[in-house]
């Protein structure tokens, strides 16, 4: 054929919007990107887009139509894991592998086939607490956290790694992404004696969670894991500088000193900003990277076939990504290996780096 | 002979008001039993009480000798006491024949199995049950009326398919709340003779009617109540002298 | 039938004469009873032959087919309501996922088990349950639906959470394992039969008839001797275990199991198919799941617009068909009436 | 007895001589009236008429489609034809309307408010009087006469109108109609359920109202009893008219049978 | 566990079981007048704070104005959702079900709308009056809960007034109770359905306003709203609104006793299965007449 078929299944409705949205605009960008340099080995680049409204079964059926309907070469999806892991044994056996935004499948036949750009688990948890150590006195912290995979990922690295820190987690405290009120988690956190609370988790949760701290007259510190700058801004304004969060490169990049990473940003930056102004640019570049990712696999492989593909995504190493460095080996398919996150706050209106 | 019902001191009040008030009474086999009263007597209460829809405040219900005064309406249907309502409670959504089928509960067998299964023994009671549902309409009236909803009935059709339904449980007492209102004179006619023929097949009836050509051309006995109480009991002749009766009720 | 003293077959007068009866409607146009069921071939017909993606599509709607008719019996049959039947696939579901991934037991064991379970969980839930009547039950059987979901998302020992449960053997027959389209799909027909066979024969029998007098009226029923109580026990027990057979089903068509597929939008799914298709019948069920199925696909196209328009089609049907497409078929035929009677719902 | 239930809202009006051929000026006319439904014809075309200050029984046995000419009337069921009252063209299946212009159907089943209580049933019967400080006057008198009428009612204000007992709410159906200052008073079956007395004292109260001036259609079992006080009769049988009766000529109800059943 | 604990998880349950007590008074003045579960209620809530939002950033207006105008704007869509959807079916004579599943098709369609409008991003708005909480005992109230529970209480109050001593009011209850009888009686049914719509939509648009400034508001955040608005109403006994009010107070209660009882995963598990129980025992809610 003489196109690239990228599909994607997409949480474009549900609980995973906002990310999924902006990953789907992400890989559409490269690929217009891509098209606009005469597209990947002469192929014109397509994308398919389908929308899982967060739930596998919706997800199995989208999966199933860009198979079998569209005829997909490659699946570049959203963050909905468990759409992602429904579809994986579908996906396997039409031999096509994926780069996902979201953690990746159980079975070994199927993450075979699977490659995520989400960094490990740990890393977002580490820059808070690395902050703590070094900026602050505070040595007990209160963990909030959803019950979403990723996020019970990040609580317990942040149980075990609290100690090395010299910190002390005071308690753990859960929540659902459609709560109306987390009062009482963040007042049993403050009476455990925490001082800073660690949000784990996506959504306008944390919007909530800073009004409540306000409401009960709270001095703890927020701080909140990658999220949307759009949620940030609202939280500032209500928290002022008690107020800290996990921001990627792209975030941050007018603070960022000349680097690789901050040349790659901008090769995604300029159109980005062209078109979606001051956007939160952090999902669509991971969007962007999984693009990118494919694209120098099918280069280097002279092949859009699947296995092709597979085989060497699996043998990409030091790739200069917006978000970080990515390295695959065939026992590992989660390619950022080092931390490219930084601490960030928002004074007067714009986004700085803490550290 | 021992008394198909016998209604002992039976006494019910909502609030402070007493709507059935220490009411006694027996109902005899193939005898047909009305209550009268005024309005607001307390008879549908009483119906109720003896039907079990509401427990009595004291008092017992005997059924063949057996106190039932407790048990459950379901319980004491089984047993054969079968009531209509006062405002016709069908089954709207059926067919006429349909709402006649269900009254056959009592009368047939089977669950789940049987109706998975449907061995021969089944198709033959359902066959029978189609039949004698066909039958019970055509004996109450309505024998063209038998596959329109019931819901397309008019008031006076829906009453007289609430007796066949009852009919179709074979009660031994059959409790109607003025199966003739709404009919005319003619149906009214129609409708005594059904229920003295229905007594005498064996079913005692208890009727509450404020039709006075009906009790008097039905009843064996009349039990008159007013504010709760009894205040006569009778052959319809002596009731109709009685000027207790007169003064409160027949005016 | 017990005899007793027979009234019937004594001769009277022709009470006929006296209770004149406008002559009744024609009976009903074969054609019209069948068109629904015509459709519905149709349907799985064209998936069996395009295989892929509407094979998924119409797969996925045979599952719900079969669990809204279990919804049927309690909701339809019975007039009751409950917004908690997706605890019950959630049992099937889990029970089939853990078994067979934790434990290897083979499909029909495992399925055989999460039904058992199911009817545990509906006896003891809907024995005081069912004592509510209305909104009230609602609101117990939608509180039991939302506690089911929560277990699947917190007993993550056992249900691993959001994580979801993968690697669930497909149903394999003679060790054939039927993992193909085609093959799902003749599966997914054969058990969508039985459940319309049984649920038609339920419809037409004693039992179907106890379930529409309480249906009809409590007091009614009761005063002829049907166990309210216990026969809305039993519709109850038959709509979870046709729930969870079609949760066990679910799994195992797609390997995968997570708490998300049964949340609330899995109710509401099921209720509007019971209501597109049309509530009561037997084919309701069936046309209705695939229908509501193929709507979201067709309007795929619509991107940002596709739930507008789901939504807006959805009201649309239920203005111009409120009584769903069994209804529809059956009023090409002759309109039913309802002018009487429409008074309101004492509450 | 009959002369303490004398309406005292109901304004005097002249009294044409009844006639069987019908009212020379009606108040209520409906031309080719039907209805149906769904498909099915509950009653077929005819002509009804009720002259002013007249009072017209409409007769026949079960299933006729009595209350369906009822229903009509109101614009309750789908209809053909017309129906006008005091010269103007009531509207069709907009029963608010109807009976805001005085209209009054006390229907078949009673229709009361059973959740709310006996006082609110009462004062939502005089809706469409208005909320106003006069017609909160005339409404105080218009209850003290339905008291007079039926006592029962009083005795239970506070009680909620579903749990009396059935003849009590037959007297709150009729007692809320006559809440409302009806222009014509449409009756459907209003002596369902009620003991003998009472429902001779309400056949008075008609025959008084009436005779005050206030047309009446009443649909009625008791046969005899409805042509004593009607001044025509509509027949109704199988769904259309069978004949319209003058009630000095039927002089036995063999006689009204032969109808009937001819 | 310290006295200080337990009192400020009481306070906070307070607060929010009196946000869920408005939302499930809401429903009851619906079914108060139609008989009808307006399931589209909690899309009313979240476009009061929304629309809000919208006046107040987008539109510059002052804050009392945007409230008021979201207000208004509200409840004529609540009049709109009832000409468009519910009047048709009611018109079919359509069953009652059918009529809730469609007010739930409103709900997404509202939802889709709103957000093809505004977009998808969480918002918030100012608290009415920006003091910082009141402590009692090392308790802390803040302004906000009180705003909400003075104004619950105010509505609640006004309400049953209304429909116990208004003409309106009554003749509201008549149509759900019977509407052909009430139509009989002269009552513009179809008024008086799209009068509790307006009233109902305005209700929730306030109940969303008053709620905004302690969380946050999106095109999505309807649904759990109106399940615990519902669960509200059903506990203090259907129709009531007192009742609902005092049924969305015990739902948040329970629920922040669950929280801090067994933690916030098992809040919806113990929460639910607590007043479950109490349905058991009181089959028809709090004020409902009991068994
Ligand atoms: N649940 C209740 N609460 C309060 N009062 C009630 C209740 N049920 C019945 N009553 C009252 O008890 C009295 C007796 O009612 P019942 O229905 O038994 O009368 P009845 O003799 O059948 O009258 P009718 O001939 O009018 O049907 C009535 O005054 C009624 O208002
Ligand atoms: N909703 C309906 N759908 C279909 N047919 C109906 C409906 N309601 C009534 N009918 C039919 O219309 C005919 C007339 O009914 P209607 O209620 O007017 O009779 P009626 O003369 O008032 O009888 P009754 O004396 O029993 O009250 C009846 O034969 C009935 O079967
Ligand atoms: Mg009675
Ligand atoms: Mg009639």
């Amino acid at each position: 054929a003489d196109v690239l078929k990228i599909g994607i299944s997409a949480g474009l409705t549900g609980y995973a919007a906002t990310v999924d949205r902006a990953w789907r605009d992400g890989v559409q960008l490269a690929a217009d990107a891509l098209n606009a340099k005469g597209g990947v080995m002469g192929r014109k680049v397509e994308v398919v887009v389908e929308d899982n409204r967060s739930e596998p079964q919706e997800a199995v059926t989208a999966y199933r139509k860009m198979i079998s309907s569209d005829g997909v070469d490659v699946f570049i999806s959203g963050c909905v894991s468990a759409g992602n892991f429904a579809a994986a044994g579908m996906v396997a056996r039409a031999e096509k592998p994926m780069m996902l935004c979201s953690i990746l499948p159980q079975q070994a036949s199927q993450v075979k086939w699977a490659f995520t750009t989400l960094p490990p688990a740990g890393f977002e948890v580490e820059k808070r607490f690395e902050y703590l150590r070094d900026k602050t006195q505070i040595r007990k912290v209160g963990v909030l956290h959803d019950p979403t995979p990723y996020a019970l990922l990040q609580k317990s690295v942040a149980e075990k790694i609290a100690g090395k820190y010299g910190l002390e987690v005071a308690g753990v405290e859960s929540y659902k992404q459609d709560d109306a009120d987390l009062s009482v988690q963040l007042t049993k956190l403050q009476s455990a004696g925490a001082g800073a609370v660690i949000k784990i988790g996506l959504g306008g949760t944390t919007l909530t969670a800073a009004k409540n701290m306000k409401q009960l007259g709270s001095s703890m510190l927020l701080m909140t894991s990658l999220e949307d700058l759009a949620v940030f801004k609202p939280v500032s304004e209500v928290l002022g500088d008690r107020f800290l969060f996990v921001a990627s490169p792209s975030q941050v990049f007018d603070a960022l000193p000349e680097s690789a990473t901050r040349t790659e940003i901008s090769k995604f930056l300029e159109p980005w900003r062209a078109k979606y102004g001051d956007r939160d640019p952090n999902w669509a570049s991971r969007g962007w990277d999984g693009v990118m990712l494919t694209v120098a696999a099918i280069e280097a492989g002279k092949s859009a076939a699947g296995p092709s593909m597979r085989d060497r995504i699996e043998t990409i190493t030091g790739f200069q990504g917006t978000t970080g460095i990515y390295n695959f080996t065939p026992e590992n398919h989660q390619g950022i290996t080092a931390n490219p996150f930084v601490l960030a706050t928002i004074a007067d209106d714009r986004v700085k780096i803490v550290q | 002979m021992t008394a198909c019902l016998d209604v002992r001191d039976a006494t019910r009040s909502f609030g402070g008001l007493v709507a059935v008030n220490a009411v006694s009474f027996q109902v005899m086999p193939r005898s047909v039993t009305a209550v009268i009263g005024p309005n607001g007597a307390g008879k549908t209460t009483l119906f109720n009480l003896i039907s079990g829809a509401i427990a009595p405040s004291s008092g017992r219900i005997l059924f063949e000798g057996t106190d039932i005064t407790r048990e459950a309406p379901e319980a004491k249907a089984a047993r054969g006491l079968i009531r209509t309502f006062q405002l016709v409670k069908l089954f709207a959504d059926l067919s006429a024949v349909e709402n006649v089928k269900v009254g056959f509960h009592l009368r047939s067998r089977g669950g789940l199995l049987a109706a998975l299964l449907r061995p021969r023994r089944v198709r033959g009671m359902e066959a029978a049950i189609e039949r004698r549902a066909r039958e019970l309409l055509d004996l109450v009236g309505l024998g063209a009326a038998a596959d329109l909803p019931a819901s397309a009935l008019s008031y006076g059709q829906g009453r007289l398919l609430e007796v066949a339904r009852a009919l179709a449980a074979e009660p031994k007492l059959l409790m109607l709340d003025e199966p003739a209102a709404g009919l005319n004179a003619d149906e009214t006619a129609r409708l005594s003779s059904l229920i003295r023929r229905i007594a005498e097949g064996g079913t005692a009836v208890l009727l509450i009617e404020h039709d006075m050509h009906l009790v008097m051309n039905t009843a064996d006995d009349v039990v008159v109540v007013d504010f709760g109480k009894k205040i006569a009991q009778g052959a319809p002749d002596r009731i109709r002298q009685d000027p207790a009766v007169i003064a409160a009720y027949l005016g | 039938m017990t005899s007793s003293p027979n009234i019937i077959s004594r001769k009277g007068p022709d009470l006929r004469r006296v209770f004149p009866v406008p002559a009744q409607p024609a009976p009903r146009n074969r054609l019209a009873a069948a068109a629904p069921w015509l459709v519905a071939a149709c349907i799985v017909g064209y998936a069996l032959f395009a295989g892929g993606y509407p094979a998924t599509v119409v797969g996925f709607a045979l599952i719900y087919a079969i669990f809204v008719s279990g919804l049927n019996i309690f909701m339809g049959l019975t007039a009751q309501v409950s917004f908690g039947q997706s605890a019950f696939a959630a049992v099937g579901g889990y029970a089939s996922a853990i078994l067979t991934t934790q434990y290897d037991w083979g499909w029909l064991p495992a399925m055989v088990a999460g039904i058992a379970a199911a009817l545990a969980a509906a006896f003891a839930i809907g024995y005081p349950t069912l004592r509510l009547k209305g909104h009230y039950l609602s609101m117990a059987t939608l509180a039991i639906g939302l506690i089911a979901h929560e277990i699947a998302v917190e007993w993550e020992s056992v249900t691993m959470g959001y994580l979801g449960i993968s690697g669930i053997p497909p149903i394999d027959i003679a060790g054939y394992e039927l993992a193909g389209d085609r093959a799902i799909l003749i599966m997914l027909s054969l058990c969508v039969a039985a459940t319309v066979f049984a649920v038609s024969r339920i419809r037409s029998s004693r039992l179907g008839r106890a379930f529409a007098g309480l249906a009809g009226s409590e007091d009614a029923a009761r005063a002829l001797g049907i166990d309210v109580a216990r026969y809305k026990l039993v519709s109850f027990l038959l709509a979870a275990s046709f729930a969870s057979f079609s949760g066990s089903l679910f799994v195992h068509v797609v390997g995968y199991v997570s708490p998300e597929v049964f949340s609330l939008h899995m109710v509401i799914l099921s209720f509007t198919m019971l209501y597109v298709g049309g509530i009561g019948t037997v084919a309701g069920p069936v046309i209705g799941a695939l229908v509501v199925s193929a709507l979201p696909e067709t309007f795929r196209a619509f991107r940002d617009y596709q739930d507008l328009a789901y939504g807006t089609a959805l009201i649309l049907l239920l203005i111009f068909a409120p009584r769903g497409l069994a209804g529809l078929f059956a009023a090409l035929d002759r309109k039913p009436s309802s002018d009487r009677g429409k008074g309101g719902t004492a509450p | 007895m009959t002369a303490a239930f004398r309406s005292p809202a109901v304004s005097p009006v002249a009294v044409p001589g009844p006639s069987a051929s019908g009212p020379a000026a009606p108040v209520l006319a409906a031309k080719g009236l039907s209805a149906r439904y769904g498909q099915v014809q509950a009653l077929a075309p005819l002509d009804f008429e009720v002259g002013s200050g007249e009072l017209v029984a409409v007769l026949g046995p079960n299933g006729a489609g009595k209350s369906t000419l009822l229903r009509a009337i109101l614009g309750l069921v789908a209809t053909g034809g017309e129906v006008s009252f005091q010269g103007t063209v009531l509207p069709r299946r907009n029963p608010a309307a109807v009976a805001s212009r005085g209209v009054v159907l006390v229907p078949e089943g009673r229709g009361i408010f059973g959740p709310m209580t006996v006082a609110e049933n009462l004062e939502l019967g005089a809706w469409s009087l208005g909320g106003g400080r006069r017609s909160r006057v005339a409404q105080e008198r218009r209850l003290s006469w339905v008291f007079e009428l039926f006592p029962r009612l009083k005795e239970r204000l506070g009680q909620t109108a579903g749990s009396m007992s059935g003849g009590e709410q037959q007297m709150l159906a009729i007692g809320r109609a006559l809440m409302a200052d009806p222009k014509i008073l449409l009756l459907d079956e209003p002596s369902l359920g009620l003991a003998p007395r009472v429902t001779e004292e309400i056949l008075e109260t008609l025959g008084v109202l009436n005779r005050s001036g206030l047309p009446v259609v009443l649909v009625e079992q008791r046969a005899p009893s409805a042509l004593k006080l009607a001044n025509r009769a509509y027949l109704l049988s199988l769904g259309r008219l069978a004949a319209v009766l003058d009630p000095r000529e039927v002089q036995s109800h063999d006689q009204l049978a032969q109808y009937y059943f001819a | 566990m310290d006295a200080t604990l337990i009192g400020q998880s009481l306070v906070s349950g307070l607060g929010i079981g009196c946000v869920y007590g408005l939302i499930g008074i809401g429903f009851c003045v619906i079914y108060n007048a139609s008989g009808i579960v307006n399931f589209a209620q909690g899309a009313f809530v979240m476009l009061g704070g929304m629309i809000t939002h919208v006046l107040l950033v987008r539109g510059e207006l002052p804050y009392g104005l945007a409230i008021l105008l979201a207000v208004l704007i509200v409840a004529l869509l609540g009049v709109a959702v009832e000409r468009l959807v519910v009047r048709p079916l009611w018109n079919r004579n359509a069953p009652m079900f059918v009529m809730i599943l469609a007010t739930l098709a409103a709900q997404i369609v509202i939802e889709r709308l709103t957000y093809l409008a505004i977009d998808d991003q969480p918002k918030t708005l100012p608290v009415f009056t920006d003091l910082p909480p009141v402590m009692l005992r090392g308790i802390a109230v803040n302004m906000q809960s009180l705003w909400i529970v003075a104004g619950s209480l105010a509505i609640v109050a006004a309400l049953a007034l209304f429909f116990k001593t208004t003409r309106t009011g009554k003749a509201m209850r008549a149509c759900a109770i019977n509407r052909e009888a009430a139509a009989l009686q002269g009552i513009p049914v179809h008024s008086m359905l799209a009068l509790a719509f307006a009233l109902s939509a305005g209700l929730g648009a306030v109940a969303g306003i008053m709620l905004t400034p302690t969380q946050y508001t999106a095109f999505d955040i309807g649904v759990p709203f109106a399940i615990s608005g519902f669960i509200a109403a059903i506990i203090g006994g259907f129709g009531r609104p007192f009742g609902a009010f005092l049924g969305g107070l015990m739902l948040g209660v329970t629920q922040a006793g669950a929280i801090l009882a067994f933690g916030a995963g098992m809040k919806t598990i113990v929460a639910l299965s607590i007043l479950l129980l109490f349905l058991f025992v009181r089959p028809s809610g709090i004020l409902g007449p009991a068994k």
